[in-house]
Protein backbone atom coordinates (compact mmCIF):
# COMPACT_ATOMS: atom_id res chain seq x y z
CA UNK A 1 0.00 0.00 0.00
CA UNK A 2 2.48 2.14 0.76
CA UNK A 3 4.51 1.56 -2.14
CA UNK A 4 1.60 2.35 -4.05
CA UNK A 5 1.33 5.91 -2.72
CA UNK A 6 4.85 6.53 -2.80
CA UNK A 7 4.82 5.60 -6.62
CA UNK A 8 1.96 7.95 -6.95
CA UNK A 9 3.82 10.57 -5.58
CA UNK A 10 6.90 10.06 -8.17
CA UNK A 11 4.37 10.00 -11.31
CA UNK A 12 2.93 13.66 -9.55
CA UNK A 13 6.01 15.16 -8.78
CA UNK A 14 7.59 13.84 -12.36
CA UNK A 15 4.69 15.82 -14.64
CA UNK A 16 5.40 18.56 -12.33
CA UNK A 17 9.37 18.65 -13.69
CA UNK A 18 7.93 18.50 -17.29
CA UNK A 19 5.40 20.74 -16.92
CA UNK A 20 7.23 23.63 -14.42
CA UNK A 21 8.39 26.64 -16.02
CA UNK A 22 11.46 27.70 -13.95
CA UNK A 23 14.09 25.53 -13.74
CA UNK A 24 15.40 26.30 -10.50
CA UNK A 25 12.19 24.86 -9.51
CA UNK A 26 12.52 21.86 -11.91
CA UNK A 27 16.11 20.98 -10.36
CA UNK A 28 14.07 21.35 -6.61
CA UNK A 29 11.73 18.42 -8.14
CA UNK A 30 14.11 16.37 -9.35
CA UNK A 31 15.76 16.42 -6.03
CA UNK A 32 12.15 15.43 -4.44
CA UNK A 33 12.05 12.43 -6.84
CA UNK A 34 15.30 10.84 -6.16
CA UNK A 35 14.29 11.48 -2.49
CA UNK A 36 10.90 9.10 -3.20
CA UNK A 37 13.09 6.67 -5.14
CA UNK A 38 15.33 6.59 -2.29
CA UNK A 39 12.53 5.46 0.13
CA UNK A 40 10.95 3.20 -2.14
CA UNK A 41 14.20 1.47 -2.72
CA UNK A 42 14.02 1.37 0.94
CA UNK A 43 11.47 -0.33 1.27
CA UNK A 44 12.68 -3.02 -1.05
CA UNK A 45 15.05 -3.88 1.43
CA UNK A 46 17.98 -2.14 -0.78
CA UNK A 47 19.34 0.17 2.07
CA UNK A 48 22.97 0.51 -0.05
CA UNK A 49 20.95 1.65 -3.08
CA UNK A 50 18.90 3.62 -0.82
CA UNK A 51 21.46 5.24 0.62
CA UNK A 52 23.32 6.04 -2.90
CA UNK A 53 20.45 7.51 -4.29
CA UNK A 54 19.72 9.59 -1.19
CA UNK A 55 23.62 11.03 -1.58
CA UNK A 56 23.91 10.70 -5.06
CA UNK A 57 20.52 11.87 -6.78
CA UNK A 58 19.34 13.69 -4.12
CA UNK A 59 22.06 15.41 -2.67
CA UNK A 60 24.99 16.13 -4.76
CA UNK A 61 23.67 16.06 -8.60
CA UNK A 62 21.03 18.92 -7.15
CA UNK A 63 23.78 21.41 -5.47
CA UNK A 64 25.71 20.79 -8.98
CA UNK A 65 22.74 21.34 -11.25
CA UNK A 66 22.28 24.63 -9.30
CA UNK A 67 25.15 25.50 -9.21
CA UNK A 68 25.72 24.85 -13.12
CA UNK A 69 22.38 27.24 -12.85
CA UNK A 70 23.83 29.76 -11.23
CA UNK A 71 26.82 30.02 -13.60
CA UNK A 72 24.33 30.25 -16.92
CA UNK A 73 21.42 32.26 -16.59
CA UNK A 74 18.54 30.54 -15.68
CA UNK A 75 15.58 30.58 -18.13
CA UNK A 76 12.40 31.36 -16.80
CA UNK A 77 9.78 31.02 -19.34
CA UNK A 78 9.25 28.02 -21.98
CA UNK A 79 6.63 27.59 -25.10
CA UNK A 80 3.76 25.27 -23.20
CA UNK A 81 2.92 23.38 -26.23
CA UNK A 82 2.21 20.19 -26.20
CA UNK A 83 4.26 18.41 -29.24
CA UNK A 84 2.13 15.75 -30.12
CA UNK A 85 4.94 13.56 -32.08
CA UNK A 86 6.95 13.21 -29.41
CA UNK A 87 3.86 12.45 -26.85
CA UNK A 88 3.42 9.78 -29.13
CA UNK A 89 6.57 8.54 -29.20
CA UNK A 90 6.77 8.87 -25.43
CA UNK A 91 3.44 6.80 -25.03
CA UNK A 92 4.27 4.47 -27.81
CA UNK A 93 7.64 3.69 -26.53
CA UNK A 94 6.11 3.40 -22.91
CA UNK A 95 3.29 0.77 -24.19
CA UNK A 96 5.87 -1.10 -25.78
CA UNK A 97 8.01 -1.35 -22.27
CA UNK A 98 5.11 -2.04 -20.20
CA UNK A 99 3.65 -4.66 -23.06
CA UNK A 100 7.65 -6.31 -22.33
CA UNK A 101 7.48 -6.81 -18.92
CA UNK A 102 3.99 -9.45 -19.34
CA UNK A 103 7.41 -11.93 -20.43
CA UNK A 104 9.02 -10.82 -17.46
CA UNK A 105 9.44 -13.75 -14.41
CA UNK A 106 6.82 -12.95 -11.39
CA UNK A 107 8.35 -10.34 -8.86
CA UNK A 108 10.47 -11.93 -6.56
CA UNK A 109 10.09 -15.82 -7.69
CA UNK A 110 12.73 -17.96 -6.06
CA UNK A 111 13.10 -19.94 -9.09
CA UNK A 112 14.07 -16.44 -11.22
CA UNK A 113 16.80 -17.00 -13.36
CA UNK A 114 18.46 -13.67 -11.25
CA UNK A 115 18.40 -15.74 -8.22
CA UNK A 116 19.61 -18.67 -9.89
CA UNK A 117 22.95 -17.55 -11.31
CA UNK A 118 25.84 -16.26 -9.11
CA UNK A 119 23.85 -14.74 -6.53
CA UNK A 120 23.47 -17.83 -4.42
CA UNK A 121 27.62 -18.23 -4.61
CA UNK A 122 28.03 -14.35 -3.34
CA UNK A 123 25.33 -14.67 -0.77
CA UNK A 124 26.60 -17.96 0.60
CA UNK A 125 30.45 -17.50 0.14
CA UNK A 126 31.10 -14.13 0.72
CA UNK A 127 31.72 -15.00 4.96
CA UNK A 128 34.25 -17.29 3.67
CA UNK A 129 36.10 -16.16 0.87
CA UNK A 130 35.98 -12.08 2.04
CA UNK A 131 34.81 -11.90 5.39
CA UNK A 132 33.07 -9.22 4.99
CA UNK A 133 29.27 -8.93 6.37
CA UNK A 134 28.14 -6.34 4.30
CA UNK A 135 27.20 -8.15 0.81
CA UNK A 136 27.01 -5.15 -1.42
CA UNK A 137 30.30 -4.21 -0.97
CA UNK A 138 31.84 -7.58 -1.36
CA UNK A 139 30.62 -7.58 -4.37
CA UNK A 140 31.68 -4.09 -5.46
CA UNK A 141 34.88 -3.83 -4.14
CA UNK A 142 36.06 -7.29 -4.64
CA UNK A 143 34.11 -9.90 -6.76
CA UNK A 144 32.89 -7.01 -9.42
CA UNK A 145 36.19 -4.88 -8.50
CA UNK A 146 36.57 -4.47 -12.56
CA UNK A 147 33.53 -2.68 -12.83
CA UNK A 148 33.91 -0.56 -10.07
CA UNK A 149 37.55 0.66 -11.45
CA UNK A 150 35.56 1.24 -14.69
CA UNK A 151 33.13 3.53 -12.59
CA UNK A 152 36.40 5.03 -11.04
CA UNK A 153 37.36 6.09 -14.30
CA UNK A 154 34.31 7.31 -15.69
CA UNK A 155 33.91 9.43 -12.48
CA UNK A 156 37.80 10.52 -13.06
CA UNK A 157 37.39 11.63 -17.00
CA UNK A 158 34.06 13.12 -16.38
CA UNK A 159 36.01 15.71 -14.09
CA UNK A 160 38.60 16.13 -16.10
CA UNK A 161 36.25 16.87 -19.87
CA UNK A 162 34.53 19.64 -17.44
CA UNK A 163 37.45 21.20 -15.45
CA UNK A 164 38.63 21.26 -19.36
CA UNK A 165 35.64 22.68 -21.03
CA UNK A 166 34.66 25.46 -17.99
CA UNK A 167 38.38 25.42 -16.34
CA UNK A 168 40.43 26.94 -19.41
CA UNK A 169 37.46 29.37 -20.33
CA UNK A 170 38.20 31.17 -17.01
CA UNK A 171 42.37 31.43 -17.48
CA UNK A 172 41.35 33.07 -20.96
CA UNK A 173 38.76 35.47 -19.35
CA UNK A 174 41.41 36.39 -16.74
CA UNK A 175 44.36 37.57 -19.70
CA UNK A 176 41.75 39.50 -21.31
CA UNK A 177 40.79 40.98 -17.73
CA UNK A 178 44.55 42.18 -17.57
CA UNK A 179 45.06 43.35 -21.09
CA UNK B 1 23.89 35.97 2.45
CA UNK B 2 27.54 37.19 3.15
CA UNK B 3 26.57 38.90 6.24
CA UNK B 4 24.34 35.99 7.52
CA UNK B 5 25.61 35.47 11.47
CA UNK B 6 23.37 32.10 12.51
CA UNK B 7 24.39 30.52 8.95
CA UNK B 8 27.50 30.24 9.43
CA UNK B 9 27.82 29.77 13.03
CA UNK B 10 25.41 26.71 12.19
CA UNK B 11 27.78 25.51 9.39
CA UNK B 12 30.95 26.12 11.40
CA UNK B 13 29.22 23.35 13.98
CA UNK B 14 27.67 21.20 11.44
CA UNK B 15 30.91 20.94 8.83
CA UNK B 16 32.74 18.77 11.03
CA UNK B 17 30.24 16.89 11.69
CA UNK B 18 30.08 16.08 7.97
CA UNK B 19 33.23 15.15 7.21
CA UNK B 20 33.01 13.11 10.33
CA UNK B 21 29.91 11.18 9.02
CA UNK B 22 31.58 10.72 5.62
CA UNK B 23 34.43 9.27 7.33
CA UNK B 24 32.06 6.81 9.00
CA UNK B 25 30.76 5.92 6.27
CA UNK B 26 33.65 5.34 4.16
CA UNK B 27 34.98 3.04 6.80
CA UNK B 28 31.66 1.23 8.15
CA UNK B 29 30.96 0.45 4.48
CA UNK B 30 32.10 -3.12 5.33
CA UNK B 31 29.20 -3.38 8.00
CA UNK B 32 26.73 -1.23 6.85
CA UNK B 33 25.32 0.69 3.52
CA UNK B 34 27.68 3.18 2.63
CA UNK B 35 31.42 2.61 0.44
CA UNK B 36 33.62 4.86 -0.65
CA UNK B 37 31.45 6.34 -3.26
CA UNK B 38 29.01 7.62 -1.13
CA UNK B 39 31.55 9.18 1.43
CA UNK B 40 33.16 10.71 -1.10
CA UNK B 41 29.96 12.52 -1.88
CA UNK B 42 29.41 13.38 1.31
CA UNK B 43 32.56 14.96 1.66
CA UNK B 44 32.05 17.14 -1.00
CA UNK B 45 28.71 17.99 0.06
CA UNK B 46 30.36 19.37 3.03
CA UNK B 47 32.74 21.52 1.44
CA UNK B 48 29.69 22.63 -1.16
CA UNK B 49 28.01 24.00 1.98
CA UNK B 50 31.57 25.28 3.23
CA UNK B 51 31.85 27.31 -0.15
CA UNK B 52 28.51 28.41 0.30
CA UNK B 53 28.56 30.06 3.48
CA UNK B 54 32.20 31.54 3.95
CA UNK B 55 32.88 32.27 -0.25
CA UNK B 56 34.96 30.76 -2.60
CA UNK B 57 38.19 32.39 -1.63
CA UNK B 58 37.98 30.75 1.98
CA UNK B 59 36.92 27.76 0.58
CA UNK B 60 40.50 27.72 -2.02
CA UNK B 61 42.45 28.92 0.89
CA UNK B 62 41.31 25.79 3.22
CA UNK B 63 41.61 23.00 0.09
CA UNK B 64 43.89 24.47 -2.98
CA UNK B 65 42.50 23.51 -6.00
CA UNK B 66 46.12 22.25 -6.78
CA UNK B 67 45.65 19.55 -4.18
CA UNK B 68 42.42 18.32 -5.36
CA UNK B 69 43.47 17.62 -9.28
CA UNK B 70 46.45 15.70 -7.35
CA UNK B 71 44.09 13.18 -5.08
CA UNK B 72 41.51 13.16 -8.19
CA UNK B 73 43.95 11.17 -10.06
CA UNK B 74 45.59 9.29 -6.61
CA UNK B 75 42.44 7.82 -6.12
CA UNK B 76 42.35 6.13 -9.43
CA UNK B 77 45.97 5.36 -9.09
CA UNK B 78 45.80 3.92 -5.48
CA UNK B 79 43.00 1.65 -7.45
CA UNK B 80 45.19 0.71 -10.12
CA UNK B 81 47.97 0.19 -8.04
CA UNK B 82 45.99 -2.64 -6.02
CA UNK B 83 45.70 -4.38 -9.35
CA UNK B 84 49.54 -4.23 -9.87
CA UNK B 85 50.41 -5.11 -6.86
CA UNK B 86 48.22 -8.17 -6.66
CA UNK B 87 49.77 -9.18 -10.28
CA UNK B 88 53.58 -8.70 -8.45
CA UNK B 89 52.43 -10.78 -5.84
CA UNK B 90 51.72 -13.47 -8.03
CA UNK B 91 47.98 -13.35 -8.34
CA UNK B 92 45.49 -11.82 -11.13
CA UNK B 93 44.91 -8.55 -11.84
CA UNK B 94 42.71 -6.99 -8.66
CA UNK B 95 43.07 -10.65 -7.05
CA UNK B 96 43.47 -9.64 -3.81
CA UNK B 97 43.86 -12.79 -2.33
CA UNK B 98 47.75 -13.20 -2.42
CA UNK B 99 48.31 -9.53 -0.77
CA UNK B 100 48.32 -10.41 3.12
CA UNK B 101 49.80 -14.09 4.19
CA UNK B 102 45.62 -15.45 4.80
CA UNK B 103 43.26 -14.93 1.79
CA UNK B 104 40.85 -13.06 3.79
CA UNK B 105 42.67 -10.61 5.29
CA UNK B 106 44.08 -9.87 1.64
CA UNK B 107 40.73 -9.03 0.72
CA UNK B 108 40.18 -7.01 4.21
CA UNK B 109 43.18 -5.08 2.71
CA UNK B 110 42.36 -4.72 -0.48
CA UNK B 111 38.59 -3.53 0.00
CA UNK B 112 40.12 -0.99 1.95
CA UNK B 113 42.37 0.07 0.34
CA UNK B 114 39.91 0.11 -2.94
CA UNK B 115 37.26 2.10 -1.32
CA UNK B 116 39.79 4.74 -0.09
CA UNK B 117 40.85 5.35 -3.49
CA UNK B 118 37.32 5.21 -5.02
CA UNK B 119 36.41 8.16 -1.99
CA UNK B 120 39.08 10.11 -2.55
CA UNK B 121 38.73 10.26 -6.20
CA UNK B 122 34.93 11.19 -5.89
CA UNK B 123 35.14 13.42 -3.40
CA UNK B 124 38.03 15.64 -5.26
CA UNK B 125 36.00 15.19 -8.79
CA UNK B 126 32.81 16.52 -7.46
CA UNK B 127 34.78 19.64 -5.38
CA UNK B 128 36.35 20.41 -8.07
CA UNK B 129 33.09 21.07 -10.00
CA UNK B 130 31.55 22.45 -7.58
CA UNK B 131 34.71 25.12 -7.65
CA UNK B 132 34.60 25.59 -11.48
CA UNK B 133 30.65 26.52 -11.65
CA UNK B 134 31.35 28.66 -8.43
CA UNK B 135 33.98 30.47 -10.32
CA UNK B 136 31.97 30.64 -13.89
CA UNK B 137 29.24 32.14 -11.66
CA UNK B 138 30.83 34.98 -10.38
CA UNK B 139 32.35 35.62 -14.32
CA UNK B 140 28.97 35.67 -15.29
CA UNK C 1 1.14 2.36 16.37
CA UNK C 2 3.72 2.79 14.25
CA UNK C 3 1.44 1.91 11.48
CA UNK C 4 -0.68 4.84 12.04
CA UNK C 5 1.96 7.05 12.42
CA UNK C 6 3.31 6.17 8.99
CA UNK C 7 -0.10 7.07 7.82
CA UNK C 8 0.21 10.36 9.29
CA UNK C 9 3.76 11.13 8.14
CA UNK C 10 2.62 10.01 4.73
CA UNK C 11 -0.64 12.35 5.00
CA UNK C 12 1.69 15.37 6.01
CA UNK C 13 4.10 14.24 3.42
CA UNK C 14 1.05 14.28 0.74
CA UNK C 15 0.49 18.31 1.78
CA UNK C 16 4.01 19.41 1.50
CA UNK C 17 4.09 17.94 -2.08
CA UNK C 18 0.80 19.77 -2.62
CA UNK C 19 2.11 22.89 -1.91
CA UNK C 20 5.49 22.43 -3.36
CA UNK C 21 3.97 21.85 -6.92
CA UNK C 22 1.03 24.36 -6.29
CA UNK C 23 3.85 27.39 -5.11
CA UNK C 24 2.66 30.29 -5.82
CA UNK C 25 6.03 31.69 -5.18
CA UNK C 26 9.80 30.12 -5.22
CA UNK C 27 10.27 30.66 -1.38
CA UNK C 28 6.84 28.57 -1.20
CA UNK C 29 8.18 25.78 -2.95
CA UNK C 30 11.35 25.77 -1.28
CA UNK C 31 9.45 25.66 2.21
CA UNK C 32 7.70 22.50 1.34
CA UNK C 33 10.01 21.06 -0.19
CA UNK C 34 12.52 21.85 3.18
CA UNK C 35 9.17 20.08 5.34
CA UNK C 36 8.97 17.27 2.78
CA UNK C 37 12.71 16.26 3.37
CA UNK C 38 12.07 16.26 7.51
CA UNK C 39 8.74 14.42 6.75
CA UNK C 40 11.06 11.69 4.94
CA UNK C 41 13.35 11.36 7.05
CA UNK C 42 10.84 10.97 9.56
CA UNK C 43 9.67 8.47 7.28
CA UNK C 44 13.09 6.46 6.74
CA UNK C 45 13.06 6.61 10.69
CA UNK C 46 10.31 4.72 11.16
CA UNK C 47 10.79 2.37 8.35
CA UNK C 48 14.11 1.44 10.28
CA UNK C 49 11.83 0.78 13.16
CA UNK C 50 9.08 -1.38 11.63
CA UNK C 51 11.86 -3.50 9.43
CA UNK C 52 13.75 -3.51 13.16
CA UNK C 53 17.31 -2.79 11.01
CA UNK C 54 18.85 0.19 12.72
CA UNK C 55 21.56 0.75 10.46
CA UNK C 56 18.57 2.02 7.78
CA UNK C 57 18.90 5.24 10.21
CA UNK C 58 22.68 6.41 8.34
CA UNK C 59 20.00 6.74 5.08
CA UNK C 60 17.90 9.06 7.87
CA UNK C 61 20.89 10.78 9.37
CA UNK C 62 22.44 11.27 5.59
CA UNK C 63 19.23 12.73 4.40
CA UNK C 64 19.02 15.26 7.32
CA UNK C 65 22.15 17.04 6.75
CA UNK C 66 21.81 16.73 2.86
CA UNK C 67 18.63 18.37 3.00
CA UNK C 68 19.82 21.48 4.72
CA UNK C 69 22.78 22.11 2.30
CA UNK C 70 20.40 21.98 -0.82
CA UNK C 71 17.89 24.08 1.01
CA UNK C 72 21.01 26.59 1.55
CA UNK C 73 22.31 26.54 -2.10
CA UNK C 74 18.78 26.88 -3.40
CA UNK C 75 18.56 30.24 -1.31
CA UNK C 76 22.06 31.03 -1.74
CA UNK C 77 22.25 30.72 -5.90
CA UNK C 78 18.36 32.31 -6.14
CA UNK C 79 19.63 35.58 -4.09
CA UNK C 80 22.70 35.82 -6.82
CA UNK C 81 20.68 35.33 -9.70
CA UNK C 82 18.37 37.80 -8.06
CA UNK C 83 20.70 41.03 -7.35
CA UNK C 84 22.27 40.65 -10.43
CA UNK C 85 19.02 42.08 -12.18
CA UNK C 86 18.44 39.34 -14.44
CA UNK C 87 15.05 38.13 -13.54
CA UNK C 88 12.54 39.23 -11.03
CA UNK C 89 12.09 36.99 -7.61
CA UNK C 90 9.71 34.38 -8.73
CA UNK D 1 0.84 -2.70 26.56
CA UNK D 2 4.05 -1.67 28.91
CA UNK D 3 4.35 1.77 30.02
CA UNK D 4 7.15 2.21 27.74
CA UNK D 5 4.94 1.52 25.23
CA UNK D 6 1.94 3.57 26.26
CA UNK D 7 4.73 6.63 26.39
CA UNK D 8 6.10 5.88 22.94
CA UNK D 9 2.61 5.18 21.62
CA UNK D 10 1.69 9.12 22.70
CA UNK D 11 4.89 10.73 21.45
CA UNK D 12 4.69 9.07 18.54
CA UNK D 13 0.62 10.24 18.22
CA UNK D 14 1.19 13.61 18.78
CA UNK D 15 4.16 14.27 17.01
CA UNK D 16 2.85 12.79 14.09
CA UNK D 17 -0.87 14.80 14.75
CA UNK D 18 2.08 17.97 15.00
CA UNK D 19 3.06 17.11 11.69
CA UNK D 20 -0.51 16.84 9.69
CA UNK D 21 -1.30 20.32 11.53
CA UNK D 22 1.89 21.59 10.24
CA UNK D 23 0.82 20.39 6.71
CA UNK D 24 -2.88 21.66 6.93
CA UNK D 25 -1.64 25.26 8.13
CA UNK D 26 0.59 25.13 4.93
CA UNK D 27 -2.45 25.09 2.97
CA UNK D 28 -4.58 27.23 5.25
CA UNK D 29 -2.32 30.13 5.72
CA UNK D 30 -2.86 33.78 3.42
CA UNK D 31 0.80 33.96 2.55
CA UNK D 32 4.33 32.94 2.45
CA UNK D 33 5.54 34.38 5.98
CA UNK D 34 2.45 32.56 7.68
CA UNK D 35 2.76 29.21 5.73
CA UNK D 36 6.48 29.40 7.39
CA UNK D 37 5.42 30.16 10.51
CA UNK D 38 3.01 27.02 10.41
CA UNK D 39 5.51 24.35 9.00
CA UNK D 40 8.51 26.00 10.42
CA UNK D 41 7.53 26.21 14.24
CA UNK D 42 5.68 22.70 14.26
CA UNK D 43 8.71 20.74 12.20
CA UNK D 44 11.04 21.13 15.22
CA UNK D 45 8.69 19.42 17.83
CA UNK D 46 7.08 17.57 15.37
CA UNK D 47 10.69 15.93 14.78
CA UNK D 48 11.46 16.00 18.04
CA UNK D 49 8.71 13.90 19.93
CA UNK D 50 8.60 11.39 16.80
CA UNK D 51 11.95 10.64 17.22
CA UNK D 52 12.20 10.01 21.41
CA UNK D 53 9.11 8.06 20.43
CA UNK D 54 11.18 5.84 17.92
CA UNK D 55 13.94 5.96 20.17
CA UNK D 56 11.80 4.84 23.39
CA UNK D 57 10.90 1.95 20.64
CA UNK D 58 14.42 0.99 19.85
CA UNK D 59 15.18 0.92 23.29
CA UNK D 60 18.92 1.40 24.61
CA UNK D 61 21.11 0.60 21.46
CA UNK D 62 22.87 2.15 18.52
CA UNK D 63 19.78 2.85 16.81
CA UNK D 64 18.83 5.40 19.67
CA UNK D 65 22.32 7.16 19.68
CA UNK D 66 21.84 7.53 15.58
CA UNK D 67 18.11 8.83 16.48
CA UNK D 68 19.75 11.24 19.22
CA UNK D 69 21.88 12.42 16.27
CA UNK D 70 19.38 13.07 13.93
CA UNK D 71 17.39 15.16 16.67
CA UNK D 72 20.48 16.90 17.30
CA UNK D 73 21.30 17.80 13.69
CA UNK D 74 17.38 18.56 12.87
CA UNK D 75 17.46 21.10 16.01
CA UNK D 76 20.15 22.89 14.33
CA UNK D 77 19.18 22.64 10.51
CA UNK D 78 15.50 23.29 10.55
CA UNK D 79 15.33 26.54 12.59
CA UNK D 80 18.56 27.71 10.10
CA UNK D 81 16.88 26.84 7.24
CA UNK D 82 13.97 28.78 7.94
CA UNK D 83 15.65 31.89 9.47
CA UNK D 84 17.62 31.50 5.79
CA UNK D 85 14.45 31.27 4.47
CA UNK D 86 12.70 34.17 5.82
CA UNK D 87 15.47 36.78 5.56
CA UNK D 88 16.28 35.89 2.30
CA UNK D 89 12.58 35.69 0.90
CA UNK D 90 12.36 39.73 2.73
CA UNK D 91 15.60 40.85 1.18
CA UNK D 92 14.35 39.94 -2.18
CA UNK D 93 11.38 42.13 -1.78
CA UNK D 94 8.50 40.08 -0.64
CA UNK D 95 6.43 41.48 1.76
CA UNK D 96 4.16 40.26 4.67
CA UNK D 97 0.47 39.88 3.71
CA UNK D 98 -1.27 42.34 5.97
CA UNK D 99 -5.36 41.86 6.46
CA UNK D 100 -6.24 45.26 6.31
CA UNK D 101 -4.58 46.10 3.28
CA UNK D 102 -6.46 44.58 0.63
CA UNK D 103 -9.66 42.03 1.00
CA UNK D 104 -9.06 38.30 2.32
CA UNK D 105 -7.23 37.25 -1.04
CA UNK D 106 -3.46 37.76 0.02
CA UNK D 107 -0.81 38.84 -2.83
CA UNK D 108 0.06 35.36 -4.83
CA UNK D 109 3.58 37.55 -6.37
CA UNK D 110 5.26 40.23 -4.55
Amino acid sequence: MIDILLLLFLAITAIAIVRSRDTVTAVMLAGLSSLISACLFLLLDAADVAFTEAAVGAGISTLLMLSALHAVAPTKTRPRKVAWPALAVALLCGGLLAYGTLDLPPFAAPDNPVHQHVANHYLEQTNKEIGVPNVVTAVLASYRGFDTLGEIVVVFTAGLAVLLLIGRRRQEDQDDDAK
Amino acid sequence: MKSHLILSIVAKFLIPLVLLFALYVQFHGDFGPGGGFQAGVIFAAAVILHLLVFGHAATERAIPTSILKVCAALGVLIYGGVGVAALLAGGNYLDYNVLASDPVAGQHLGILLVEAGVGLTVASVMTLLAYAFQQRGHNA
Amino acid sequence: MLAAAGIAVLVSMALALARALLGPTLYDRILAVNMFGTKTVLFIALIAALVGRGDYLDIALLYALINFIGVIALLRYHEVSAKSGSEPPA
Amino acid sequence: MSPMEVIAAVLLGSGALLGVIGGIGLHRMPDFYTRLHAAGVTDTLCSALFLAGLALHFGATLASVKLALIFMFLMFTSPTSCHALANTAFASGLRPWQADSKGSTPPSTP
